[in-house]
């Protein structure tokens, strides 16, 4: 099985841990990962806070590369350039005036083929199936999965899982045998670009985040975007801040989590890495009320 | 070559005083195809028809125009008259010379000129007729009302009264409706059962009403005065003449846990059950899903314990067949449900109901015996979120409307849970209060002033669960859209009313046209508010669109005056006027290429699509058929189609081209 | 000089115009002889090649008449006559043939007074602009040009 | 009904027939319902909320419009999409703001409380423009320079490098005339060497 | 042009469609029609000023219909003949692929036909510059001045019927000239005929005309015929706001009203 993948910039950067532990799960459930060639950075908000025709142009570059080189399938683990990817090749191919300016302006043939994957649904697609007989180990914890903003918005372009409440990670985390529970802030936004020159903003929007996942028990946060990782992991001292509390709570990926129950080391996968030491005690659910009674029934009541 | 009669009139002296009527029956007499002409004092008198008549046998005419006062006044007397003299009656026209001539011009030559190319016109016209058969038919003196809620009752009720017959079908096992579910009514608050079960007695014991519940309108045929219809009485499972109505067997069946459609899913029921206790009727039905017997094949508990020996096992669906004259359709609304909100939690919290269930859990007879605990512990709420336009108004969802009755009814639920909590808090978020109506502005003002319900302008953006609270993002528009974040332990939408499932499947099998809500579509916004584009068809409620008690039991009257008019006549003629699609031999089949820009054109959908297939059934051409039921013969169709393969009886291209450059030729020959 | 008697056709509907025009002989309002009505079921129904074939057959004037809007026996015939109506002037008008020969109206079955006005009106209409002898020249010459290939 | 064509839609010089033309954002849609601003993340912090943006340009008025674009709303909007996945309208806020920013940017009216905002766009962009992709230790360094916000953040660079998080070295891509290409088409920036 | 061609040879090897209709070089240096089955012919295939000809015409012809799946090189014009087509039941959407030339003569790439609803949604639509001008001499003129105008241009037309020929729109199985019962045309070519044809003509493509002048360019007698429809077209889009060819929605000029359509002649 092979598959393109675009890293964007984090994933070489701040989040090195995410894209070692994707190449990790890649790696056990044998996808072959190939990188779009020389790609460039998707433009971020910066991009189309600025300019519209830059916004569109830094993602073309990266999907006509991908065609380039014949990947027909490509995935995209960062949250954030998913989005920027699919919003443009969604745009372009609904505007074929706006495809030729930007091919034009890129310099390259644009044709708005490539069939783009966010990690979940990667995992869905090639690394669920085959999740029952690799799993070394169960992944028992209680977890708060987080999706934030861009893996699930526009709806209209991405028409990925339900947009309020999404449950593609929960699935998994099930999968692993982990308990996935429900909670208020799973699509709310962690403050995103406003990283650097808003910290005290990333610090209460997060902070609300984190302190809804802890209030409600949850052992760790699970996340699929570099963004809201560096935000709920790096940032913790802000948040702190704003919660007025030391919050301990761990924020992993849920590659991470994958690579855990496929008993692989946590170096390999890069919890190293996080600032937030990754700690979590094994979680039991307890057995529902109404299964113990049915359990003490007996079977034949007619 | 036709044989042309014309018959000049003096109508007294109404005509001839102003007409030379001697000389326009002289010159007709030159016509070409005119082999009598006369004229006489009063044609439209006994002996002056019998001239017409005798002229007809005498000269075998094939034409008659009869020179006198308008058609609408008495063309149906002339082709009476020469239909008693065994001539097709649609061979006859009528000249207009009284109010068209002579009674607008003073006495001239002009007058007398004008008359004879008015005569000459129509000469050519009768030239070009050919025989039409009026579509005469009786009218079957029953009516059917499709749906048991209180718009179906009133109407079954009122067209009972004028003494037609009135068969009454719903669709669940009794009759009704929302109506029956409702706890109080604005803004009387008077209680809603007791103010609908008596009419839903009435009619079950109305000698001239046939009511069938669990039913269904399986198929429509025919039209206006003709109906065939198709009820499909689904299986009850049991003798209804044995079964008393006891309810021994709802007490003892050992399914009680099912829950139950009347309580909106807040309580539950029997898989024997009736919906409530004063359901008309009062007779129990088998809810085969659910049913241990029809699921496992043992237990019969309910046969056992019968005293009347009435379950039946075995029953099957039956089909009854009735001839009906006019249909009102009653089919009400749905509400949309929880689950239909992604931001409010998509039907996942317990606590966020819709406004129907609100109803159940504040009416006397429902689940909590109108206490009103929250479903999910059976607490009582301490604070209640109330959230109105919960998918009205709102395109993204498919819903541009106002659904019109839920400012009345949130305010009353707020209402009724301050009176029933009196330390409880009600919250309403709203984005307009559309209070039109008779005491309804003031009633509003009373939740607000005197029961201090607290409104917020404002739309609620999510809706997520805390600690058994449910926490209520919204904004105060009036503050400058101001966050406001309530912790409620209930939340209940003023969901959108909908059309009633079904609704399109329906509105298709009786060709009644309906909007693009599934809503039906009346006959004209103003004028025809009951009527339906299909003759026959009326409409009545909140099928049309959401309306309240009030309008709806209006709107049933109205339509039953409707049927009581279509039922005072024996006898309907519907004239031949209709338009039709030429057909030509294959491989062309019709000159019409199927281009189908008539279909948006004709106002009574009786456009239809036919396909032309091989013997292998592949569609080999696709072309436009006329429904000649529907049609009504205006003849927008013909004068749009470009290639000119509709053409209209009565008015073909033939006629009225014909009357064109008759009516221009030169003064008298 | 004799005064110019122009003809007139016009094309009405049954349910409104034609009975407006009863309700005139009822009230005996007496307007000009010129015009001789046709009816139809509805102004729908008029095709407007019915109107170039009268003023090929010698009419100087057309009236064409209907219900109101919203007031169509059949709901919305008048409206679509009322698109067709507009694009017919339009190109008259584009292809130099005087619009003004054509007489639009609404008159409904209770306006037997406005009929007569309309008629008298129009005859007045027609007669300033004289008989329509661009048009009749066509068919004259129409007329030539057969018996000459003829 | 509402065909697709955007004929019929008047389109005057107002900022919203602006927006209108340059985006198709139909801004005289809004009925003030308020969904948007209860639901945006970062309402608390602005000047004006998304609503009460959008009805300040729905009135025209050059003063509204004016305070519009020299709002620290337009910066702080984080285009999360939360308001337009739940407007009943369908009015694309996140779009709207995009575009207010490159106006209130191009008219000078940036709000002094965004300022740094821009600097970190436009540090971010110049990152791109001269490697192609983000290196985020230059991102932050340029930025601090930028913004002269020096002690911020900086206790966390010695942590970020001890975790592999921040590489010194710029990664260059091959197609670097191709990335100063794109900039210069679309924003009219020339790189540093053709300068 | 390598675009074009290398997207037609796609399309045909694929199999995605089975025909190519598009332009060729042909003789005195004029493009022509040309229709391409096998892949390797696609580099026949031009593009340029002189593809003037509406290609939209062939798609309701019996012999290129039974390809089933069928490519059109469209420009605006016959991007907008394929909407109306559409509309009209007369070809079937899922057998179309538009290969669309945007304004600058560059291959336009459209996933669909509710892409090209959009495409054409957004540009400005109306009459050549060129016949634009001509419209609004003779709209300046005196009622009198086009009368003659147009008396003097249509007399010279002999019903050779080659605009009916030429236009995509005219696609009836019987035109109405040929109707005889009644017979609404005067059949011979004199002045009344000629008139009571074009009159005709002009009104049946009344909000369906797209005003690719074909007509005009098709007329062996240079009688500039293709003013009447584009003339219509424009004061179609003034009285009812429509456009012909935008929407594929049976939503034609005169099978459609509002109730507020807006006259001033009507007493």
């Amino acid at each position: 099985m092979k598959l393109g993948i675009y890293p964007g910039c984090s994933l070489t950067g701040s989040a090195r841990d995410y894209n070692e532990s994707v190449f990790a799960i890649a790696k056990a459930c044998d996808i072959q990962l190939e990188q779009v060639p020389d790609w460039n950075c998707c433009g971020a908000t910066a991009a189309h806070n600025m300019n519209k025709e830059l916004s569109l142009s830094l993602p073309a570059r990266i999907l006509a590369q991908a065609e380039k080189a014949g990947l027909t399938d490509i995935v995209i683990p960062c949250a954030a350039c998913y989005s920027r990817l699919m919003v443009t090749q969604h745009e372009l191919n609904n505007d074929p005036v706006l495809k030729n300016r930007i091919s034009e302006i890129i310099e390259m043939d644009f044709k708005g083929t490539t069939n783009i994957l966010n990690v979940v649904q990667m995992i869905d697609l090639y690394v669920s199936p085959v999740l029952k007989e690799k799993i070394v180990k169960n992944f028992s914890h209680k977890v708060a999965c987080y999706y934030g903003c861009l893996m699930v918005r526009p709806y209209k372009v991405l028409q990925y899982d339900q947009h309020e409440d999404p449950q593609g990670m929960d699935n998994v985390i099930r999968l692993l045998g982990g308990t996935a529970i429900d909670w208020g802030y799973k699509v709310e936004c962690c403050g995103a670009g406003l990283t650097m020159s808003k910290t005290e903003i990333v610090g209460m929007l997060s902070g609300k985040i984190v302190k809804d996942a802890a209030r409600r028990g949850a052992q760790a946060i699970v996340v699929a975007c570099p963004m809201c990782h560096s935000n709920l992991d790096m940032r913790r001292p802000a948040i702190n801040e704003y919660i007025g509390e030391k919050m301990d709570i761990p924020v992993i990926y849920i590659t991470q989590a994958i690579g855990l129950a496929l008993g692989i080391d946590e170096k390999t996968l890069g919890l190293q890495r996080h600032f937030v030491p990754v700690k979590m005690a094994e979680y039991i659910p307890p057995v529902p009320e109404s299964k113990k009674q049915k359990a003490k029934e007996p079977t034949n009541t007619i | 070559m036709s044989r042309i009669g014309v018959f000049v009139c003096h109508c007294g002296e109404n005509i001839s005083a102003t007409v030379d009527v001697a000389k326009v029956a002289e010159e007709a007499s030159k016509l070409p195809g005119v082999v009598h002409s006369v004229d006489y004092k009063y044609m439209c008198s006994d002996p002056g028809q019998t001239l017409v008549k005798e002229a007809i046998k005498e000269h075998n005419l094939t034409g008659v125009v009869v020179a006198a006062c308008s058609p609408r006044m008495h063309e149906p007397t002339f082709r009476k008259a020469c239909a008693q003299a065994g001539l097709n009656p649609y061979l006859s026209e009528m000249a207009n010379v009284r109010e068209h001539c002579s009674w607008v011009h003073e006495k001239s030559e002009q007058t007398t000129q004008k008359a004879f190319d008015v005569v000459r016109t129509m000469v050519s016209k009768a030239s070009n007729n050919a025989a039409l058969e009026p579509i005469k038919v009786p009218v079957t003196k029953r009516a059917l009302v499709v749906g048991g809620g209180v718009a179906g009752i009133q109407a079954a009720l009122d067209i009972a009264n004028t003494g037609h017959k009135v068969i009454l079908v719903e669709r669940s096992p009794s009759i009704g409706g929302h109506m029956a579910q409702l706890s109080e009514t604005f803004p009387t608050l008077d209680c809603s059962q007791c103010i609908l079960t008596p009419r839903m007695v009435e009619v079950a014991q109305h000698p001239n009403i046939t009511l069938y519940t669990h039913s269904e309108v399986e198929s429509v045929d025919g039209f206006i005065g003709n109906f065939h219809v198709k009820i499909r009485k689904k299986a009850r499972s049991l003798d209804e003449d044995l079964c008393t109505g006891c309810g021994l067997c709802t007490t003892k069946c050992p399914q009680k846990k099912i829950p139950s459609e009347f309580e909106q899913l807040l309580g539950t029921r029997p898989a024997i059950y009736t919906p409530f206790p004063q359901a008309v009727p009062n007779k129990p039905v088998i809810d085969r899903d659910n049913c241990t017997f029809y699921k496992t094949g043992k237990c019969k508990i309910c046969e056992i314990v019968c005293p009347t020996k009435a379950i039946r096992f075995d029953q099957e669906d039956t089909i009854l067949e009735v001839e009906i004259g006019a249909i009102v359709l009653a089919t009400g609304f749905d509400v949309k449900h929880s689950d239909f909100f992604p931001e409010y939690g998509k039907g996942k919290y317990k606590d966020v109901i819709d406004g129907l269930q609100f109803e159940r859990l504040a009416s006397a007879s429902g689940p909590t015996q109108g206490m009103i605990r929250r479903p999910s512990d059976g607490q009582i709420p301490k604070k209640i979120v109330f959230i109105a336009c919960a998918g009205s108004r709102d395109p993204a969802k498919g819903i541009e409307y106002c659904s019109k009755i839920c400012c009345m009814y949130t305010a009353k639920h707020a209402m009724l849970y301050k009176h029933k909590v009196h330390d409880g808090e009600a919250h309403v978020f709203y984005m307009d209060i559309r209070a039109g109506g008779k005491m309804y502005e003031e009633f509003v003002r009373r939740a607000i002033v005197e029961d201090h319900v607290n409104y917020t302008r404002g739309r609620v953006s999510t809706i997520y669960e805390l600690d058994g609270k449910l926490i209520v993002k919204g904004a105060d528009t009036l503050l400058g859209a101001q966050s406001v974040e309530i912790e409620a332990d209930m939340v209940v939408l003023a969901t959108a009313g909908v059309a009633s499932e079904g609704s399109e499947d329906l509105a298709q099998k009786m060709h009644v046209s309906y909007d693009q809500h599934k809503f039906f579509a009346e006959a004209h916004p103003k004028l025809k508010p009951v009527e339906t584009n299909t003759g026959g068809i009326f409409l009545a409620g909140a099928c049309q669109t959401t309306r309240d008690i009030p309008d709806s039991v209006a709107m049933a009257s109205g339509a039953a005056v409707k049927v009581a008019a279509l039922f005072s006549s024996d006898l309907l003629t519907r004239e031949p006027i209709v338009a039709r699609v030429n057909r030509i031999p294959g491989p062309s089949h019709s000159t019409c290429v199927g281009c189908f820009l008539c279909q948006p054109v004709c106002p009574y959908q009786a456009i239809e699509r036919e396909d032309i297939k091989d013997r292998a059934g592949n569609i080999i051409k696709s072309l436009a058929r006329i429904n000649e039921g529907l049609c009504q013969g205006c003849g927008t169709c013909v004068a749009l189609c470009r290639s000119k393969s509709i053409d209209l009886l009565g008015y073909t291209d033939n006629q009225m081209h014909g009357e064109v450059l008759s009516v221009l030729e030169e003064a008298f020959v | 000089m004799e005064q110019f008697e122009p003809k007139l056709v016009a094309f009405v509907c049954n349910w409104c115009t034609y009975a407006g025009a009863d309700l005139t002989g009822t009230s005996r309002i007496k307007y000009a002889t010129n015009v001789r009505i046709i009816r139809f079921p509805c102004t729908g129904r008029i095709d407007f090649m019915l109107i170039s074939k009268a003023f090929a057959n010698g009419a100087d004037g057309v009236i064409v008449s209907g219900c109101h809007p919203n007031d169509c026996h059949y709901t919305s015939g008048n409206f679509h006559a009322r698109r067709r109506w507009m694009s017919f002037n339009a190109m008259l008008t584009f292809m130099g043939i005087d619009p003004d020969r054509i007489i639009f109206s609404w008159v409904s079955a209770a306006e037997g007074a406005k009929w007569a006005d309309v008629v008298n009106q129009s005859v007045e209409q027609i007669r300033k602009l004289g008989p329509f002898t661009e048009y009749q020249k066509l068919v004259q010459s129409g007329i030539e040009e057969e018996n000459f290939n003829g | 009904m509402s065909s697709a064509s955007n004929h019929e839609i008047h389109v005057d010089n107002s900022l919203s027939g602006l927006i209108l033309k340059h985006t198709e954002v139909p801004v005289q849609k809004c009925y003030q319902c308020g969904k948007c601003s209860a639901g945006c993340p970062v309402v608390s912090e602005m000047d004006y909320p998304p609503s009460l943006i959008l009805r300040m340009l729905q009135t025209g008025l050059p003063e509204m419009e004016e305070k519009v674009l020299r709002s620290y709303s337009i910066w702080l909007c984080l285009s999360c999409e939360q308001c337009i996945s739940r407007c009943p309208m369908e009015i694309d806020i996140p779009k709207m703001m995009d575009y207010l920013r490159q106006v209130s940017y191009k008219k000078k009216m940036v709000n002094p409380r965004a300022k740094n905002i821009v600097r970190f766009h436009k540090a971010f962009l110049d990152s791109i423009r001269t490697t192609g992709r983000l290196s985020e230790f230059g991102l932050t360094v340029d930025y601090k320079l930028r913004s002269l916000k020096m002690m911020q953040d900086l206790t966390l660079v010695p942590s970020m490098i001890s975790r592999g998080k921040l590489g010194f070295i710029p990664e260059m891509i091959k197609g670097t005339k191709e990335m100063a290409k794109i900039f210069a088409k679309t924003t009219g920036l020339k790189s540093e060497e053709e300068k | 042009m390598d675009n074009l061609r290398q997207k037609a040879k796609e399309l045909l090897e694929s199999k995605t469609v089975n025909l190519v209709i598009g332009y060729e070089n042909g003789t005195n240096g004029k493009a022509r029609a040309v229709f391409i089955t096998d892949p390797e012919k696609t580099g026949k295939l031009i593009y340029d000023e002189r593809c003037k000809q509406n290609l939209a015409v062939y798609l309701n012809k019996h012999e290129v219909k039974h390809y089933g799946k069928i490519a059109i090189v469209a420009p605006l014009m016959v991007m907008r003949s394929i909407l109306v087509l559409v509309s009209e039941c007369q070809v079937k959407k899922e057998n179309i692929v538009a290969l669309g030339i945007g304004e600058d003569g560059s291959l336009l790439d459209f996933p669909s036909l509710e892409v090209v609803e959009k495409y054409v949604a957004k540009i400005p639509l109306g009459n050549p510059q060129s016949d634009q001008e001509i419209l609004d001499k003779l709209n300046a003129m005196t009622m009198e001045q086009r009368r003659a105008f147009w008396q003097n241009e249509l007399e010279r037309c002999f019903k050779c019927y080659a605009c009916r020929a030429a236009c995509p729109m005219c696609y009836c199985l019987r035109c109405t000239v040929e109707c005889n019962q009644p017979q609404w045309i005067s059949a011979p070519a004199h002045p009344l005929g000629n008139l009571e044809w074009h009159m005709l003509r002009t009104m049946h493509l009344t909000g369906r005309c797209v005003s690719c002048g074909d007509c005009g360019r098709a007329c062996p007698l240079n009688i500039p015929i293709h003013l009447l429809t584009m003339q219509q077209a424009e004061e179609a889009f003034h009285m009812f706001g429509v456009r012909a060819g935008t929407s594929m929605k049976a939503e034609s000029a005169l099978s459609t009203y509002k109730p507020d359509d807006k006259e001033n002649f009507i007493l």
